[in-house]
């Protein structure tokens, strides 16, 4: 989860997320970055809204069935 | 000594004085001086709450005049306890706050008949019900009394809950009887506080009476609001820090969802979702040859 | 299952949903294509409003799939 | 979700889940294929147990919370 | 929230959550960091059982109420 | 809730709350106190568990959840 | 929390909320004030709206991560 982190972090801070800065952020924190999840990561956020996606986490009902079993 | 003494101890005996004096010092030894009412309370029933105060308390019966007399020579505002002293009253002091005196003292009472003539302390209702009682002249006494009352199933039913004497109403001979008979107890007897005179406050006991489940609420609330900052003003701390850390979780397994990332924390989730979607979408196609037989409805 | 998942990438590809780009979704994923099945698809798809369909499946508890080890 | 898909067709019609089929399958689509999310999929799926997440699912009440619009 | 994004990764890569690794992370995204929050985040943490907090979100339906358009 | 709050302070700090302790916070933060709420207050918590409120009140989100704006 | 209430109490004394009146307030109740922990607190709050974040309910995961005991 941790490149999906490193793209919140740069929504926060009002960097762009492309390849460059994700890879910076990832290498800052020791992992070992694989660049072809790096560009999935960029090629499936460029049309996402995330600020909505993100709230949509907020707006779960807490509580909610777990499907756990 | 003076003639003008020697008469003036005549007048006021020696027990007297030595009377005020000692509740002088009885009120000037407390914090929290109050007024309780003991109309109505046996003697020896009032010795045993006397010593159930556990001595954060002290009761003091004396003359009622004695007693102004004392309240008037401590002065500093204690005197004005005096409109509060009238009928059968007690001092009472603690070094305890009156609101926890209040709270003590209401805790300790005891319910009891109430005999015909004397006033009901508050609203009395015969509750609906099985009275026990087998047919007979009871059921005009119930009428009588103001309750809904007949026989059914071999004994005397009250039909609704019935008011028979508002708060402050005097009881009737015939309604003591009918509530004695249901062995019905509505008065509370103890010690019944009237105001409290605590460091230069009066406090009437309506003002002491506190809430203790609304402060526990409050409680509540203040620690879920204290919380609810703490994560979304993002204040991390000890005990919010987990929280924060399912949100951010939670946050970011949205992400993932929302943008079909193919992360493999993610994966899973999104198959489920796609196989929730197909269904979903399943659910919609009313012609069974168009789907497979294990979507079908 | 399979005609229906054809379906959704059209979908979401935008292509139409018609005989023929079902059968090349399916073709192209080494199945054995059954034309009249297609036919019923397109047919009852047709009513379908399948982005509605498929946001009331996001409703869904996503939650249960324990992530990978 | 178009790659999902295609994933899941391919598990249906017993096909290998590898880049090569994947990208057929979402070329017949019409999608315009990001060889990137490709991989991270492939990559991803390795240690999933797709049947497992699947029932997962339907463990689930589907379209649970009714979206009325 | 960044700053407990920036724990997350360190926590997936497996690098101590300290106040250094933190700055780092953080910097690299561009975020003008905080040393005092920072500071607060590593003490909050100290006692806290990550992996479990990670597990109780992942118990819990992501990206639940569908988002009506 | 000023009252509150400051009782709960002490509750942290493992002060005793009393009406000198409550009346030394609450004058710090420049509330005008109110003797007789601070003794309400200290005879209404003899009778209450702090602790198990507070953890009621983390089991129960406050203020209801609020869908997103 | 202790320093998240002595927040709450400034809040509705109307005083600022600033690293000052922050540890005035701590101090009265006896607490070991930390400097840094003062100082997040004052940058954490300072775009916050504080009556609006104190009543939105923490979106978290129910049965929520249990306090720390």
């Amino acid at each position: 989860m941790e490149y999906v982190y490193a793209a919140l972090i740069l929504n926060e801070s009002g960097e762009e997320i492309n390849e460059e800065n994700l890879t910076d952020v990832l290498d800052a924190a020791g992992v070992d970055v694989e660049e072809s999840r790096v560009k999935a990561l960029v090629a499936a956020l460029e049309d996402v809204d995330i600020e909505e996606a993100v709230e949509q986490a907020a707006a779960v009902p807490a509580g909610g069935a777990s499907a756990a079993p | 000594m003076s003639a003008e003494a020697e008469r003036k101890t005549e007048t006021i005996p020696e027990w007297k004085r030595e009377e005020v004096a000692e509740l002088t010092d009885f009120v000037e030894s407390y914090n929290s001086v109050g007024v309780v009412n003991i109309t109505g309370i046996p003697s020896k029933q009032l010795q045993n709450m006397r010593r159930g105060l556990h001595g954060s308390a002290e009761l003091r019966v004396s003359r009622n005049t004695l007693v102004q007399r004392a309240l008037d020579s401590v002065g500093a505002g204690f005197e004005d306890l005096e409109e509060y002293v009238s009928g059968q009253i007690g001092l009472i002091g603690t070094n305890d706050n009156p609101f926890g005196l209040y709270k003590e003292l209401e805790a300790s009472k005891s319910p009891a008949p109430i005999s015909a003539g004397e006033i009901a302390p508050n609203d009395i209702l015969i509750p609906e019900g099985d009275t026990g009682v087998d047919p007979g002249p009871f059921v005009g006494e119930l009428q009588q009394a103001g309750a809904s009352a007949r026989i059914m199933d071999g004994s005397i039913h009250v039909t609704e809950d019935s008011l028979v004497a508002e708060e402050g109403d005097e009881v009737s001979e015939e309604l003591a009887n009918v509530l004695s008979e249901l062995g019905m107890e509505p008065k509370e007897v103890g010690l019944d506080l009237r105001a409290v005179y605590s460091d230069g406050v009066m406090f009437e006991s309506d003002e002491l009476a506190i809430d203790v489940d609304e402060y526990r609420t409050d409680i509540e609330t203040a620690a879920a609001f204290a919380r609810n900052l703490s994560v979304n003003a993002v204040y991390p701390t000890e005990q919010t820090a987990p929280l924060l850390i399912s949100k951010a979780t939670g946050e970011a397994k949205s992400l993932g969802l929302q943008a079909a990332i193919e992360s493999p924390d993610v994966v899973p989730d999104l198959v489920s979702k796609a196989d929730a979607q197909l269904r979903a979408l399943a659910a919609q196609i009313d012609d069974e040859d168009a789907l497979p037989e294990e979507l079908r409805g």
